[in-house]
């Protein structure tokens, strides 16, 4: 029987539509602007649109991901990276626009040859939408028994990718340890200490007093809320990975307003570096467990030796589901907050070295606009 | 199959297990080696961790050729809903060439490391090196198309940063690290975007239940494109010509540990999931894919070889001319694959796994001999022979398998590479073949005059003999150069029994059948 | 009757929302068609926390579950704190970086940032 | 006719926004613009992803009581028949699993944003600069005869 | 009524960019992306209703924290040219060595 969708009849296509074009709109303006600074505020807007589609086409985990990611932690590395080198890009000569425009308009034409092979926007009874991704629909509640199957296929039918995903996350934090250090000068660096001696250099009024009270409240509710976050996951939008990019951005926030050293004091980068690896370990450690108990890797029903699985579960529960997915959260949680603030220790600790050599920024911020 | 069977002494619970824990155990060693107090703890950590992962590649091998492929449903589920590690002869061979490499790259890297690296940063470049050991051994095992991206990311992102690394000696690594994660990253959004026109089309991710459906399909427009993004995307990554300027930039100034893994493993993977997609997934025997064997891919592969060849010739720097000379050879590759017959497959293969064990050789010879030496040109190298006997002689069986010199492994491949090409009725790639290493006599030639009979430079070489944990892997590799040469039968099963694998059947059952 | 009065309340609840939204419209025209940078953080910062408080308890009004008022709850809190802490903080780092407001007689001209 | 111009216009704004992303990344010689629209790229490759996942009157992949209000309020909109053949239980979804490959995708996005980036930071540490062109020139003028001096000239 | 008020919020982010867009200071600029966040937050809760949905407003929460942690990033790199130092002290020697004004 032939089905059309019921386009009309659901309004966030609507939604939907409204904010493709605003999308549309903000690429433009990056395409055009120079000014790295205004590149890299529309880039937050841009995700943080794409973010609100997301919402509109049915898929609250990845807007929730794309909003902290994108809006938050992509943009203030963005604006560390700015910091730590120049503000404006040169403009880009007509003719070396050429090939890439050329290879460009091609794929893209290539793509839309293909595009039109595919089975409408929306349309249920696509081969993507009728197969396998409907196959989770039917069976999450039977075998891993949590309501979100977006997290239940993160964490268990494809855990195996999530484990790979948290391992970038680690990987990318050695890498930036490895070239950016640890922000270790931010602790040693002696123009501060010159500062403290020196009480001249520092003005007398508080201008800011306002933003520490406010983040002051801020901060504690921000991790209570990167808790909630990661164990709602299983009911609602959320999950390990948010929460630990919330938990991040607290510290992030702290480090802004109370300085980077403080934050590394109470959260010092040898902790983080820790942080980071442990999450990976938990993760594979679970399962490491599955295998030992006889089951396949992350098999989660393998979590307990079978006989306590049985007691654990009753007749039709999923203890060993249930726990497993909290525990990987949980690594996973571990791993991008710590490997997120290790990551902007890195660019923030980086600055001092820099702002130092400030006679090399002179003829470069002439550049702009 | 491969002599080391002896080595399967697993109990058959562990051996099991051992598709994941192949890539787990490494995995485990980089979140302990970043942990690890000393470089030393992380230096045994990363052998450690490198042997185990290579006993289970023989493991999996022996077992592979005792029971055909084997599945391992992650997580317990079965394939199209879980993440399948699907291992045929083809991936076994690669698993057991990348582990391999692996464990002589972690003996060398502890010296290596030394005089590159501040030591402080040992245990977070052991990690690295680890996780992209781990990204590599999933790629090449894995079943499932998405997973294969992520594991392809998982081996480049650490490696990014670890080549820029190479910065402290030499600024230009951080331009080339930089292109490098460009084109890298350019190329796995390909791969992205092209498996998503497979999923759009077949509406699942598992590649052998994607070649089970894609003969049902009824318009395979999506299938053509998504073909073409994923092979243009994993092109980027194995540096096909013209795709391949990332990588003799990278090559020449990364540290010398990187180098040594990268040329002999990253690329190759990357030729494995071509391979794979051609073969497995698409089974070649569809009508655009062949067109685009004979009307692309060969005469881009030709095109590499001789520009590549003589770009060799003719630069300055020394780890430069092995970068280009890697590019033609994964020319040579890409040109046997492209006949689509199983000798020519298997030929590519085999020569995969030779000019992984030379080229393995030669970058381990220089970052050996080099180590106190900042400069990479090639005059800098003069005399070198005399002041390094071991380490140059080790270079120069290396380089004479390069050439192909007979009773080389060198030889053997680029026969088998000229049979299967004039078999397949590729007379004229054959020539090109014959061509390029008349190119390469000259550029090995230039290297073994300044090496070997130039005299040294007033005031003595700055060229050392490597270090005893050096010349060890080095000396093993020098040593395979020439039993390989001599008795191919290791690497030619290998190769034969993977090229049967991949083209024994047109397509593969789909998951859960025997 | 409860039900008429989840009816009205619903009633009540849309009419709120339209009319925070249209406040914020308000506000918008005013971020582009004021003349300087401190009438325009004036428009944003004041109707932002109007519509956003009208909107709220609209949808409050509207009625999801305990859950969803609770965090509506929780979001209005957030605006009341956020929006005028980054609002002050905004005019605060304008002010200290030299950022003039207009003066008497500076609208005569019509000055650069008038066109949006 | 109506269903093909109301969906049609989804991948093709998508696959503009892809190609001029592309475009952004292949053009600038800036690093941290490069970064900008490798960025953008990726993000622009999620938005195709997701765009395959939506199913028509459905909603999010989160399971809910076709018996509840908000169950009960979202069937009442669509054809009863379409429900019975396309939903699950008696509501209609989108598909989970592209959301679940985006996730990921989102997460290795961001990783390599932050690796590329801190190797710009360390470009323009070595080099004084974060143009291509100024390395490029930097480094012809180092392979030169006579070398600068082993760390350059910054702004060169 | 509810796909009104969505639609009306919709059109104020709009007139946003525009000012966003068009500037003319960069404070400007800032103002009008943090309006637009808290205009977000808005659509966010107005289109859960709308689409019988409202369940995701933890997504709106998060926005509300973005958008006031990016606000305070940006300024940061304003006024003191580096994420590092602490607010509660001005770093006078860091702000004037850069010797430009921001919205220059």
């Amino acid at each position: 029987m032939e089905w059309t969708a019921p386009l009309l009849a659901d309004p966030s296509l609507l939604f939907g539509a409204a904010l493709l074009v605003m999308l549309a709109a903000i690429l433009c303006a990056i395409v055009v602007s120079r000014k790295l600074l205004t590149s890299v505020a529309l880039t937050g807007l841009f995700t943080l649109v794409a973010a609100l589609w997301y919402i509109a086409m049915d898929a609250p985990d990845v807007a929730f991901t794309e909003a902290v990611v994108g809006g938050g932690v992509s943009t203030l590395i963005l604006l560390g990276s700015i910091l730590l080198t120049r503000e404006s890009a040169e403009p880009v000569s007509p003719s070396r626009m050429v090939f890439p425009a050329i290879a460009v308009i091609l794929a893209g034409v290539a793509i839309l040859y293909a595009v039109g092979s595919i089975p409408g926007f929306g349309d249920p009874a696509s081969p993507a939408n009728a197969s396998v991704g409907r196959d989770y629909l039917e069976r999450t509640y039977k075998e891993v028994g949590i309501p979100n199957v977006v997290s239940a296929v993160l964490a268990s039918y494809r855990g195996f990718d999530t484990l790979g995903e948290t391992t970038v996350v680690f990987a990318a934090a050695v890498g930036v340890m490895l070239l950016l250090g640890f922000g270790e000068r931010a602790l040693g660096d002696p123009a501060r200490r010159h500062e403290a001696l020196n009480p001249d250099l520092v003005e007398e009024i508080d201008h800011h007093v306002v933003l520490r009270v406010a983040t002051k409240i801020m901060i504690p509710l921000m991790f209570l809320f990167g808790l909630y976050v990661l164990f709602h996951g299983e009911v609602g939008a959320g999950g390990g990975f948010q929460a630990g990019v919330i938990l991040a951005i607290a510290l992030i926030v702290h480090a802004l307003v109370f300085g980077l050293s403080e934050t590394m004091r109470a959260f010092p980068a040898a902790a983080m570096r820790a942080g980071a690896s442990a999450g990976v370990l938990i993760y594979a450690g679970v399962g490491v467990i599955n295998m030992l108990n006889g089951g396949a890797f992350l098999d989660y029903d393998f979590l307990f030796p079978p006989p306590l699985e049985q007691a654990l579960s009753g007749p039709d529960g999923h203890a060993g589901q249930h726990y497993g997915i909290i525990a990987i959260e949980i690594g996973v949680t571990a791993t991008v907050a710590s490997g997120i603030t290790a990551i902007f220790y890195g660019f923030a600790g980086r600055a001092p070295d820099i702002a130092s050599r400030g006679a090399s920024r002179g003829p470069e911020s002439g550049g702009g606009s | 199959m491969i002599g080391l069977e002896f080595l399967n002494i697993a109990p058959q619970r562990f051996a099991e297990q051992a598709p994941a824990l192949v890539v787990v155990g490494p995995l485990i060693a980089a979140c302990a080696a970043v942990l690890a107090p000393g470089r030393r703890w992380a230096w045994f950590l990363c052998v450690g961790a490198s042997a185990f992962a290579f006993w289970m590649a023989v493991v999996l091998a022996s077992e592979v050729a005792r029971q055909g492929v084997i599945s391992y449903a992650m997580g317990g589920f079965p394939a199209p809903l879980g993440i399948e590690f699907r291992v045929d002869a083809l991936s076994a061979m690669f698993a057991l060439l990348i582990s391999g490499m692996a464990v002589l790259t972690a003996v060398f890297s502890g010296e290596s490391l030394e005089t590159e690296i501040m030591s402080s940063k040992h245990p977070l470049m052991q990690g690295g090196f680890l996780t992209c050991l781990a990204g590599l051994l999933g790629l090449v095992l894995t079943g499932d198309a998405f997973n294969a991206f992520v594991f392809l990311e998982i081996s480049s992102i650490g490696v990014y940063a670890m080549i820029a690394m190479g910065g402290a000696r030499d600024r230009r690594a951080y331009p080339a690290a930089f292109n490098y994660l460009i084109m890298g990253t350019i190329g796995a959004t390909f791969y992205l975007i092209g498996v998503g026109f497979l999923y759009a089309a077949t509406g699942t991710l598992n590649m052998a239940d994607i070649a089970a459906r894609i003969p049902t399909l009824t318009s395979d427009r999506s299938i053509e494109v998504g073909l073409a993004f994923i092979l243009i995307g994993l092109a980027l990554k194995a540096a096909v010509f013209p795709l391949h300027q990332w990588l003799p930039a990278a090559y020449s100034h990364a540290p010398s540990m990187i180098v040594v893994f990268l040329s002999a493993t990253a690329t190759k993977a990357s030729v494995y999931l071509i391979i794979r997609y051609l073969s497995t997934v698409f089974a070649f025997d569809w009508q655009v894919e062949t067109a685009f064997m004979a009307f692309v891919l060969a005469p881009l592969s030709v095109a590499g070889i001789l520009i590549c060849s003589m770009q060799a010739a003719v630069d300055p720097e020394i780890r430069r001319i092995l970068a280009y000379s890697s590019v033609a050879q994964v020319g040579y590759m890409t040109l046997a694959i492209a006949t689509a017959t199983s000798a020519g497959v298997s030929a590519a293969l085999f020569h995969l796994f030779n000019h992984g064990v030379m080229k393995a050789a030669l970058f381990m010879a220089i970052g050996g001999a080099a180590i106190h030496l900042k400069s990479q040109r090639l005059s800098d190298f003069a005399g070198a022979a005399k002041s390094a006997p071991w380490t140059m002689t080790a270079f120069g069986i290396a380089a004479l398998s390069l050439l192909g010199a007979p009773l080389t492994a060198g030889f053997l491949s680029k026969l088998r590479l000229i049979q299967s090409l004039v078999a397949a009725d590729w007379g004229w790639a054959a020539a090109v073949i014959g061509l390029s290493s008349l190119i390469g006599v000259f550029y090995v030639g230039r290297i073994f005059e300044v090496v070997f009979f130039r005299s040294e430079p007033e005031g003595g070489s700055a060229v050392r003999e490597a270090p005893v944990s050096i010349l060890l892997p080095l000396w093993l590799l020098a040593i395979a150069n020439i039993w390989f040469g001599i008795d191919a039968t290791i690497p030619l099963g290998l190769a034969e029994s993977a090229a049967g694998a991949v083209m024994g059947a047109t397509t593969l059952s789909p998951a859960g059948a025997p | 009757m409860l039900e008429q009065a989840a009816s009205i309340a619903a009633f009540v609840g849309q009419g709120l929302v339209l009319a925070g939204a249209i406040v914020t419209i308000i506000g918008s025209v005013g971020v582009l068609r004021f003349p300087d940078f401190y009438t325009r953080i004036h428009a944003a910062s004041v109707t932002d926390t109007l519509g956003a408080g009208l909107i709220i308890v609209g949808l409050v009004l509207l009625g999801g579950g305990f859950f969803v008022t609770v965090k509506l709850l929780i979001i209005w809190g957030l605006i009341l704190i956020t929006g005028p802490t980054a609002s002050h903080a905004l005019a605060n780092a304008a002010f200290t970086s030299h950022v003039k407001p207009l003066g008497r007689g500076d609208l005569r001209q019509p000055s650069a940032s008038d066109e949006g | 006719m109506i269903d093909a111009l109301a969906t049609g216009y989804v991948y093709a704004i998508i696959v503009a926004m892809m190609m001029a992303s592309l475009f952004v990344l292949l053009t600038t010689g800036n690093l941290i613009r490069k970064m900008i629209g490798l960025s953008l790229f990726q993000t622009t490759a999620g938005l195709f992803y997701i765009a395959l996942s939506k199913v028509g009157g459905g909603t999010a992949p989160i399971i809910i009581d076709a018996e509840s209000a908000v169950g009960q309020a979202r069937a009442a909109r669509l054809d009863p028949a379409y429900v019975e053949h396309f939903g699950v239980d008696g509501v209609v979804y989108g598909n989970p699993l592209p959301h679940v490959l985006i996730l990921t995708a989102i997460v290795v996005g961001v990783a390599t944003l932050s690796v590329g980036l801190a190797i710009a930071v360390r470009v323009r540490e070595a080099y004084g600069d974060t143009e291509l062109d100024a390395v490029r020139r930097a480094d012809a003028a180092a392979s030169e005869p006579e070398p600068p001096g082993p760390r350059g000239r910054p702004n060169a | 009524m509810l796909v009104a008020a969505a639609l009306a919020i919709f059109v104020s982010m709009s007139l946003m960019l525009v000012r966003a867009f068009a500037g003319p200071t960069t404070y400007d600029r800032l103002l009008s992306v943090n309006s637009f966040g808290s205009k977000t937050v808005l659509l966010i809760g107005v289109m859960g209703f709308a689409n019988g949905r409202p369940d995701f407003l933890d997504i709106a929460i998060v926005y509300a924290l973005i958008n006031f942690v990016t606000t305070i990033g940006i300024l940061k790199f304003f006024r003191y040219r580096t994420l590092e130092v602490s607010l509660s002290t001005r770093r006078r020697a860091v702000a004037d060595a850069s010797g430009e004004r921001p919205d220059a």
